[in-house]
């Protein structure tokens, strides 16, 4: 039963072709370093979910993990433009976007949670996205009123959530805003957590109340310092804005795996620090 | 005497304006233009505005972090709850938000909004970020404002190439101009001061449609200051640095 | 905008016919002194909604409140045996129920938070639940999978909560178990809160993050400290056996009102007392 | 030398002798008797087990103040984690819930389970508690273990009134004896050492199935210790004490 494992031990856990739920929301708190280790990992065809992502969807879209991605909205926010892998990828055909209200993820990970094949969603009445997309029908309500949209479930073989801390079980605590990470680790078949410290069982207990992620719903955990950087970790770190502007300032494949290469010692770091558990 | 103002101020201003006291109001990412215009409201007319948004913060105190980001944690900061995206939507479904501001890239004459391609679904031209909550909120929430920094003929259009949404629009707002939504059309509802019916019709890829020519009151003194005290840094001029 | 009522005015919003979800577990945090003040003005033809009800449900059948109950389960716990005046309302055919399992009060509590007409469950696919009651219908699957049990949507008029503190506004925190509390407060049209406490607004924000109900989805605040009595509220006291053994040893009418009478110097007391705002 | 042991006491055992390292388990109200069981398992060849309840305390540490509710605030006190119902709804509707403990008032042979009324639906004769997360646990929770401090011909009937539901049903602990289901049937598993064959048949609605007569392994000194230790006020006789 022991959960902490290395980055890479961990990476290893997601397959090829895998529907990975990424935690985080556009700059926030996205697991990076797991991010990372999965593209230097070469993972394939990963089926990505996540309301509003950027950078992590961007940077796996450069280098060629991606089969597909369920999303909302990816852009970096005002400030950094557009996601360009990303633009890049789905133009050239080599990506399929499967484009979401954020909501509709929402509502597709709740379905996943309640192992429900789909779950009603009110608001989508209207629209292309209704016609071209064969994850929504519009059915009749058995109950007598108005047609009902559905959305299809979606259930992701793994969900990667970047937490401030937990204990060696799994038992973790985000602060500040949790976006969609807990609602994927109740849809998502396995969960990992990236985390910034790893802290006794004994203080996690002290509030326990407030624990987001029950350590009985994970299946490992990965110690990673600043896991969520050029991203913000809310009252840890802000993003990164020197490394995010000369990502996107690359235009190759050997630019962008040389960026990957600098964060190595960085991303491993959490694994050689003492663990007091 | 005359006060100086930029466009991003005016467009701000008008948001702003469109805020009615106690309202619910939701602004989403990239949005640094609206959730200033919220904050100004509620310096203004509109004290009791009840401020949501991604991160989940209910009416954040300041906005002088959120240099880069409108979902950032600093909207959670100094709130006075947390209330977050999923339960914003919710409340949209139930028909209890108010007012939210979205964006989008594409408008036409009969009010459909696009934020998803440029050219086919399956084989687009242009990927755009796509509509992020758009496609449900815009046929939920009361009322829609949008807006977008750029007024060109690309952006206003006759027939957008993809219809991600429609529904409850209200107002758009543009560098140029304000349109409103009604009789199932966009109608010019006033023209900024800093622009002209002439170059409006020039950046517009459908024929202009007004009851009479209205212009847009300029900025306020006492809005300008309270702009200035509230978002000092100017991120309400964001989209217009980085102009795509 | 003045939210904070008297517990009479605040009752007064409560019509007849309502449907009236009620916060608590069997015998913890149920808002008895609303309870006790819909009985004393005599509200007819009630609908109660709750996973699991006890005192709150019982009183309310003895005085012939209730048209119909809406829950997975209605007794006192071990000790104190069944709920007398709810057997015999229901034997005699007063009072209506639509037996639920505890979960789909849940999800038709759910699909009421969504706004959607029904919620998909999975677990409910044998037995006669399924068979007598019209708010559950099997249908296929749009998507292709297995038949999928619906439950209808349940929209409370009105739900009854009582809260640890709350300010002025409505900004509320329960401390410990919160049970059905929070998804009420979202499925229902109007949200009314008993409190043992009123703060100022900045002591509420010191944890804004932990605040169960924002004030925005709250109509109506009563300071009633001791709201919950006789049943339990966490760190705050705990139940009065003495008077549920009175009240369930009570056989008449008579007896009952005299038991509610007993209570209403209590129930009033908070509105009289200072608050700090 | 002989230790003595009541009824409650080898119920609890055998209760908790079921439960295997690991596994997550859930009981709700009225439940004192799986409550003690499931901290005495965890006390014994059980360490890890996943304790959930209603009011949501992951794992509680003490059960001492829980003497008139299986669904008290002392369940999270001490507890690791918050994880209320209807999270342990959705557990189960995952196929991750590994055991739940359930009561009932009429069972029948063929694995159905009443909480809901005696007679009819509608016109009851008797209103009966109802069967609270039954109907949805019972299909979905992996193993369903039912206990029932009642052993008589009206509870154990060949056909139950009403169907309030069936599913994983595994096993059923009564004061006479534990039942096992299997092909469709309840099956006579092992008689308590404290009754015999002719009291379960004399007091049991139907025809007894079994392959042999086994008994239950009285409650061992390290039980019975054990026991002691962690419900000293002994909550899981509650439910003879008062018996309806």
């Amino acid at each position: 039963m022991k959960k902490i494992l290395t980055l890479q031990e961990a990476v290893a856990y997601v397959q090829d072709g895998d529907t990975v739920a990424l935690g985080g929301n556009v700059l926030h708190r996205a697991p990076m370093a797991f991010v990372r280790e999965m593209a230097r990992q070469k993972k394939k065809e990963l089926k990505l979910v996540k309301t509003a992502g950027a950078h992590d969807i961007d940077l796996l879209c450069a280098l060629d993990c991606v089969q597909s991605v369920e999303a909302g909205f990816v852009s970096y926010e005002t400030k950094y433009g557009l996601a360009p892998h990303y633009r890049k990828a789905v133009e050239s055909g080599k990506v399929t976007v499967n484009e979401h209200a954020c909501y509709t993820v929402i509502c597709a990970l709740r379905a996943a949670s309640m192992n429900v094949p789909f779950m009603p969603v009110k608001g989508l009445c209207a629209g292309d996205l209704l016609v071209k997309n064969d994850y929504f029908v519009v059915v009749e309500d058995p109950f007598g009123g108005e047609p009902v949209t559905l959305v299809k479930a979606i259930v992701p073989d793994v969900a990667i959530i970047h937490v401030h801390e937990c204990d060696q079980h799994g038992n973790a605590r985000i602060y500040g805003p949790r976006f969609e990470d807990v609602l994927m680790t109740r849809a998502a078949k396995k969960v990992i957590l990236t985390t910034e410290q790893i802290v006794p069982r004994e203080r996690m207990k002290l509030q326990a109340e407030y624990i987001d992620i029950p350590g009985f719903l994970v299946a490992a955990v990965v110690h990673v310092p600043q896991g969520a950087s050029p991203c913000s970790c809310y009252k840890k770190y802000d993003i990164d804005d020197q490394a995010l502007r000369s990502y996107l300032a690359m235009q190759n494949r050997d630019e962008i795996e040389s960026y990957l290469k600098r964060y190595e010692r960085k991303d491993y770091a959490g694994e050689r620090m003492a663990v007091w558990v | 005497m005359r006060t100086s103002y930029s466009v991003s101020d005016i467009m701000t201003c008008a948001l702003a304006r469109m805020l009615k006291d106690g309202e619910t109001v939701f602004h989403g990412v990239s949005s640094h233009l609206p959730m200033v215009a919220i904050q100004l409201a509620k310096h203004m007319q509109a004290p009791n505005l009840v401020h949501l948004n991604i991160p989940g913060g209910v009416n954040p105190s300041s906005l002088k972090k959120a240099s880069y980001s409108s979902a950032g944690a600093d909207l959670v900061t100094g709130a006075e709850a947390y209330f977050p995206l999923d339960e914003v939507f919710d409340l949209s479904m139930r028909g209890k938000l108010d007012v939210a501001f979205l964006g989008g890239v594409q408008f036409d004459v009969h009010g459909n909004v696009n934020a998803s391609v440029i050219g086919d679904y399956r084989q687009p031209k242009v990927r755009l970020p796509g509509g992020a909550g758009s496609a449900v909120l815009i046929p939920t929430a009361k009322k829609i404002i949008l807006w977008r920094t750029k007024h060109d003929k690309r952006t206003f259009v006759e027939r957008v190439d993809f219809v991600t949404t429609r529904g409850n629009l209200w107002k758009i707002v543009t560098p140029l101009c304000i349109f409103e939504f009604r009789h199932g059309k966009l109608h010019l509802d006033s023209i900024h001061p800093t622009s002209s019916l002439e170059e409006v019709r020039a950046n517009t890829g459908f024929e202009l449609l007004y009851d009479e020519i209205k212009y847009t009151p300029p900025p306020s003194k006492r809005e300008l200051d309270v702009l200035k005290k509230i978002d000092p840094y100017e991120y309400r001029a964001l989209e217009f640095q980085l102009n795509r």
